[in-house]
């Protein structure tokens, strides 16, 4: 940029790429916006009563009313969820490195963990609660349980699946296990590490809030319980709109760090340069 | 005759007391009616009254706070009752013995569960008020059924709301003796309202009344057969569900009978509803709710009855 | 580390075969023997796939012989060495990497410099951009692997496999994408360094004219299963200047040279005579 | 091994190779029996009631007194949970394709998918259950729709991590996108297809059980269900224990299709042969 | 797909330039222009880093250039042709393919080849087989790429480039990992097939004993941002021999081309005189 453009057709074509840009930026919303709108409509058309399936401007105005509680409640799954989380992805991580390192532990240690994470966590709930009682300390617990195990399985892919003569260079300098970890394995598989985050905080808040509505009398997940339970379904639907936007924000934050981590991966054969610029 | 296919969902998991919908179906009562029936486990009476009402289901059986509450809160979707099962309300608070739990005024400060929302947090006040200590102040814990009986036992809470004969037997199943269970019952302290009853929505009454008439009397055939002989019950059960629990069951039972053996059914019959009965749980209702007035003749029809001699209960 | 050998070889093979997978058939190596005193510098020459780069990969330790001992500087090789800095045939620059940060990754690992690097960051840095600038390369410092041509890249390994001064330089083709003047520029280059720092080099090359102008001792491998199989030494004298690779001794080295890699490669290249079969296709699917 | 070994190590090596292979094939047993040890010891010793944590011994005796019910509910559960698997990667894999391959696509419907998918699939049930009624189909839908997005997440990041040159190879060709796709994109992304295949398989039990234990009257959502609504806690925990045999039993499938389509991935930089074999 | 144009030029580029990025510092190509005649013998040399990989890119279609046209058989390119055979100068075999079925890669895309390959597979990969033994690979049908030395690699890559008989053959740096004697055999199986086929080739190399040997016709390039600063026609007549290298004519001819490549390299290697200064960090970071 502190280079002066010489060439004409330079800023023009600076011009349409910020165009493109915004387009971009603007995509999901337009996406957002028609899938609202559709449903708005059908939910007219067919007048659809409102405990069935209500309107998305009947759930934004309850919304809208119920704001401070809704907000106050999305705070509480918010920090819990990213808690759980936060551990998650720590401990997946850590974990998926050892079990992509070495084939005895995948071999020895992947059943058991699919074995695991095929039970449905709204079981374990009821055994966290006898442990560590009833508020947000289950939540938190279920959260980075049903979000650990994506993170573990594609950090552990992504080391499995370093080719060896990358490898090789680091070996050929006599590196350690751990270093070559580090500056082979994770970098290598960071593509994997990101995509797994998407699914990993879209469950975080699957957990979190499944746990509060189990045993906690807080949060999104409560809230929504509540409503339920006195057929207030547009407040529960608030409280969906809003974990929606809270999985949206935490996948942008993710998805900044992804740019910055895996811009390496995605480089378009014809601009050469970075798609993600 | 042709078949017609009906669909009940009812308010829980299959239990004693949805016996008579069992043994209606099992002993051909639908059947001979000319019905072909479908009945359904549920998950709450909010879920069948929504089921019911958005025509998934034809029929739920299920609480009445909680279908005059879906009433209220969706006008235009009406449900109404169409056979009283349950003549007094179910509703009590559940407890363990040992915590000197024994009347309502021993609450004050005990950690009892209850939602928002939740039928037994939201008519607490009657009972209190029922038994003239409306002062005395419950600390709430929310926990979901499944967490109650081990939380109750490890001291995190010392009772729960809800309905005698769905949370007596699963402390029960925890462990505690029969003895061991203590059950504030609010039809004990004068608080008359009906409990859980066979709704449908007027529109598919209206749309529909032969069907309607002849699933009443059905299910009224069931009743009968299950307060006159509880074993006919208990088997119905054990075929819908080989893994019942029979003692488990007889105490369920017993907790039934209660509510339903009232001296008026005994005298007037069972299945209708008395409209002045009706009005004062609808007007209690509303007291709890702050709900606009609502008359009992919206929410019920004694329409679909069979006679009165063929609703009298057995002498107990 | 210092060669405590009493024959005092910096690398010794000694009858080193290495077989990769389980077939029979997929031998690389064959009884290899071969010695490089410290300081040495040794050109490895041999027909296409006779097993140079696997030799490479034996004496540093990426891979343990399936017989045969490897010594450096007197002790069995069973694991990589840390003294070593290697230019692989392939590219293997980290694409996630730029250059400058590609070239400095030797620096990240090997001891003293990685204790030292965090505190002398700008020093290491400066280092690795003269060895740039020195192989044509100043400007790139911040472009990512995929930005450069192939000879580009090819250079890049280079700086890497030299900033950490390593005692044994392994160098497997590295010139083998540049044309001729870089190619020879980078010979003096590689020379200069030698004669200052005097690592110990093997130099896998095709380029005979290579070969000789750099490497005090030339050894020419069969086709596989390889094996040395003539050796010749180099005497000009150093500095050597391009103008002795055209000088008599140089260009009879070339065709002695050249005519033990034909007869080498005729094994291979009638197909009737030794047919590798489903080589390695057994050890695979 | 037609060809005669003609080394003298040669039968030795393969002999303890064999027996690493059983080791190998022994160790996720060995775990498991070591887990359920602790956990029977932990029981025992501490005297935990049932109700709070049956002991494994007590899960498998109940379990085996009522092995014919817990059997039938089981071959449901798995019958809904593979149809709706089925589906997520039949769509996983298409929906991955378009996304990966399009900057504009993965742009624009990203944040919509992470959104959805944020919220607790409990919480669409009930909306399934008005369109499609009660019974194995809202089962079915619910292990789709959950295990559709790491599906999807993971081929997307695959097709769009394709390193150019590769893609030149076929482009050099004059091939379509599709033959691009087909040659390359999806030979490429089957490491993250199979490692996303271990995280949906996982949750596709999970979410037809959970719709089973709100929407249906079968299968081993519902068996808990009643189990646990009848403090059967012993009971409940078969139906667990069940649904982890079956997670792992897919796995195994999955596992085998992986170590023939992606043993490419992995080779041992020292044994040189995919380390797999 | 056959010559339109009136000067009947099978491969023009008419003052290409490429850059790569926005920046004004990625220009590889500047005002470039090629043509070369149906069934022409191209070869292209300059010094590393030039853009010879480059123009192949542009040649092909793969990259589309900054300014000027490319046109093929009198078409303008705006994308991939799929009348061209490419040899890329890395390795780009599928790793998960086997080395046969990297060969037949092309056959499963180019047409009519795609629709006949089902029906008659066994035909098309005994041609393959015979095309790689060719070039010495027979026995190494089912290996993986990654169990190839890097030499077998390319030779792979060049069957892979020769199997669907192409119009148009690019080759980057075919030989480029071969030992002298298995590169002059590749000379002159490449050059029977020339013959017989009579297929369209440019020819990118650094050995200017293999260009003068194989082309009619060679381009020198200038540093980047190349362009076509020298030609030179080579009349040898066909076919020729390996001796012909050592040929009067052809000596001078490398020497000639020699002189300009080393003029053409001047530019860049002083750094003082043409600093690319940040150059492609600019357009990446
Ligand atoms: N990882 C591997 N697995 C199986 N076989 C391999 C492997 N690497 C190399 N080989 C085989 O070993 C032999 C020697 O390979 P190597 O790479 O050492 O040859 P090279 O002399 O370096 O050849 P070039 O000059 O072509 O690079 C070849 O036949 C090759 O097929
Ligand atoms: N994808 C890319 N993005 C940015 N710059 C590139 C890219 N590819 C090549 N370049 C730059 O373009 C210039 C020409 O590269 P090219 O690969 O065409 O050179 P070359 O003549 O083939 O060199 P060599 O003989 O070393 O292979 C180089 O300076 C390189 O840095
Ligand atoms: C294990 C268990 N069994 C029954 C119920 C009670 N229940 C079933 S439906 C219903 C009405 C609520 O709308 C109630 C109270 C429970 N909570 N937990
Ligand atoms: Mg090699
Ligand atoms: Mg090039």
């Amino acid at each position: 940029m502190s280079i002066p453009s010489v060439t004409a057709t330079a800023p023009k074509e600076r011009k349409s790429l910020g165009l493109r840009r915004l387009t971009r930026k603007l995509a999901p919303l337009i996406v957002i916006v028609a899938i609202l709108a559709i449903w708005e409509a059908v939910v007219r058309i067919f007048a659809i009563p409102s405990f069935m399936l209500p309107a998305p401007s009947e759930v934004f105005s309850v919304g809208w009313r119920t704001r401070s509680i809704i907000l106050g409640a999305a705070g509480q799954t918010l920090l819990t969820t990213l808690l759980g989380f936060a551990l998650a992805v720590a401990f997946g991580l850590v974990a998926g490195v050892i079990v992509g390192s070495s084939r005895v532990i995948y071999d020895s240690i992947y059943p058991t963990l699919i074995g695991f994470n095929s039970i449905p966590k709204v079981a374990i709930i009821p055994i966290l609660v006898i442990w560590v009682g009833i508020g947000p300390v289950p939540a938190v617990i279920t959260a980075f349980l049903i979000s650990f195990f994506p993170i573990l399985v594609n950090v552990a892919t992504g080391i499995a699946t370093v080719e060896p003569e990358l490898k090789d260079v680091l070996r050929a300098l006599g590196a350690s296990q751990v270093q070559i970890i580090r500056k082979i394995g994770l970098p290598r598989s960071m593509p994997y590490f990101f995509a797994s985050l998407k699914v990993a905080i879209s469950l975080a808040f699957v957990g979190s809030i499944t746990a509060e509505s189990i045993a906690s009398n807080q949060g999104i997940g409560y809230l929504m319980l509540v409503a339920s339970s006195r057929f207030q379904v547009p407040l529960a639907f608030a409280g969906l709109f809003v974990t929606a936007l809270m999985g949206v924000g935490m996948y942008a934050i993710s998805s900044a760090f992804e740019k910055r981590l895996t811009g390496w991966t995605i480089r378009d054969s014809q601009s050469g340069i970075g798609a993600n610029g | 005759q042709e078949q017609s296919n009906v669909r009940m969902l009812m308010d829980w998991i299959i239990a004693v007391q949805h016996s008579p919908f069992l043994i209606a179906d099992q002993k051909g009562y639908f059947e001979e009616e000319g019905i072909t029936a479908k009945i359904d486990p549920g998950k709450g009476s909010g879920f069948a009254a929504i089921n019911t009402a958005n025509g998934v289901y034809d029929f739920g059986w299920g609480d009445l706070t909680t279908m005059l509450k879906f009433n209220v809160e969706n006008p235009g979707s009406e449900l109404v009752i169409v056979y009283q099962s349950v003549d007094a309300t179910a509703l009590a608070v559940v407890a363990a013995g040992d915590r000197g739990i024994e009347t309502p005024a021993d609450l004050n400060g005990k950690k009892i569960n209850g939602t928002p929302g939740g039928v037994g947090f939201d008519t607490i006040g009657l009972l209190l008020d029922g038994a003239g200590v409306p002062d005395v102040k419950l600390e709430w814990v929310t926990a979901s059924p499944e967490l109650i009986p081990s939380m109750i036992v490890r001291g995190d809470m010392d009772g729960t709301t809800g309905y005698t004969f769905t949370q007596a037997p699963v402390l029960l199943d925890a462990g505690l003796k029969a003895d061991d269970i203590k059950i504030i019952k609010y039809s004990d302290y004068n608080v008359d309202i009906y409990g859980p009853a066979l709704f449908t929505t007027r529109a598919y009454a209206e749309a529909n009344p032969e069907t309607v008439k002849a699933v009443v009397k059905a299910v009224n055939r069931g009743t009968l057969d299950m307060l006159s002989n509880p074993q006919e019950a208990y088997d119905a059960l054990q075929t819908f569900d080989p893994l019942m629990v029979p003692t488990t069951e007889e105490y369920r039972m017993g907790l039934l009978r209660q509510h339903m053996l009232t001296e008026s059914v005994q005298e007037k019959g069972i299945g209708a509803v008395d409209d002045a009965r009706m009005q004062h749980s609808v007007d209690l209702m509303r007291e709890v709710f702050d709900w606009e007035p609502i008359a009992a003749s919206e929410v019920y029809s004694n329409d679909f009855l069979p006679p009165v001699e063929e609703r009298m209960v057995p002498k107990s | 580390m210092e060669a405590s050998d009493q024959r005092g070889a910096l690398v010794e093979l000694e009858n080193v075969s290495l077989q990769y997978g389980e077939s029979e058939f997929t031998i690389a190596l064959r009884d290899a023997s071969l010695t490089a005193q410290p300081g040495e510098f040794v050109a490895v020459v041999g027909p296409s796939g006779c097993g140079k780069s696997t030799l490479m990969k034996a004496a540093t330790g990426l891979w343990k012989p399936s017989k045969g001992t490897v010594r450096v500087s007197g002790k069995v090789v069973d694991r990589p060495l840390s003294i070593v800095g290697m230019a692989f045939q392939n590219s293997t620059l980290l694409p996630w990497r730029t250059t400058l940060d590609n070239v400095m990754l030797p620096l990240e690992i090997v001891q003293p410099h990685a204790s030292r690097l965090a505190a002398n960051r700008a020093e290491y840095e400066q280092s690795a951009r003269e060895l740039l600038a020195l192989v044509g390369l100043s400007g790139y410092e911040n472009a990512f692997p995929w930005q450069l041509s192939g000879g580009m890249q090819q250079r890049c390994q280079l700086c890497r496999s030299l900033i950490h001064d390593p005692k044994l330089l392994m160098l497997d083709e590295p010139f083998g994408a540049l044309d001729m003047f870089t190619r020879e520029e980078l010979w003096q280059v590689l020379q200069k360094l030698w004669l200052v720092r005097r690592p110990t080099v093997v130099l896998v090359t095709h380029d005979l004219r290579e070969a000789v102008f750099l490497a005090d001792r030339i050894l020419v491998m069969s086709a596989r299963p390889g094996k040395i199989i003539f050796e010749r030494q180099i005497d000009n004298p150093r500095p050597r200047d391009l103008e002795t690779t055209y000088e008599a001794s140089s260009v009879e080295a070339v065709h002695e040279l050249r005519s033990y890699i034909s007869s080498a490669r005729a094994a291979i290249n009638d197909p009737l005579q030794q047919k590798p079969a489903n080589a390695v296709s057994e050890g695979v699917s």
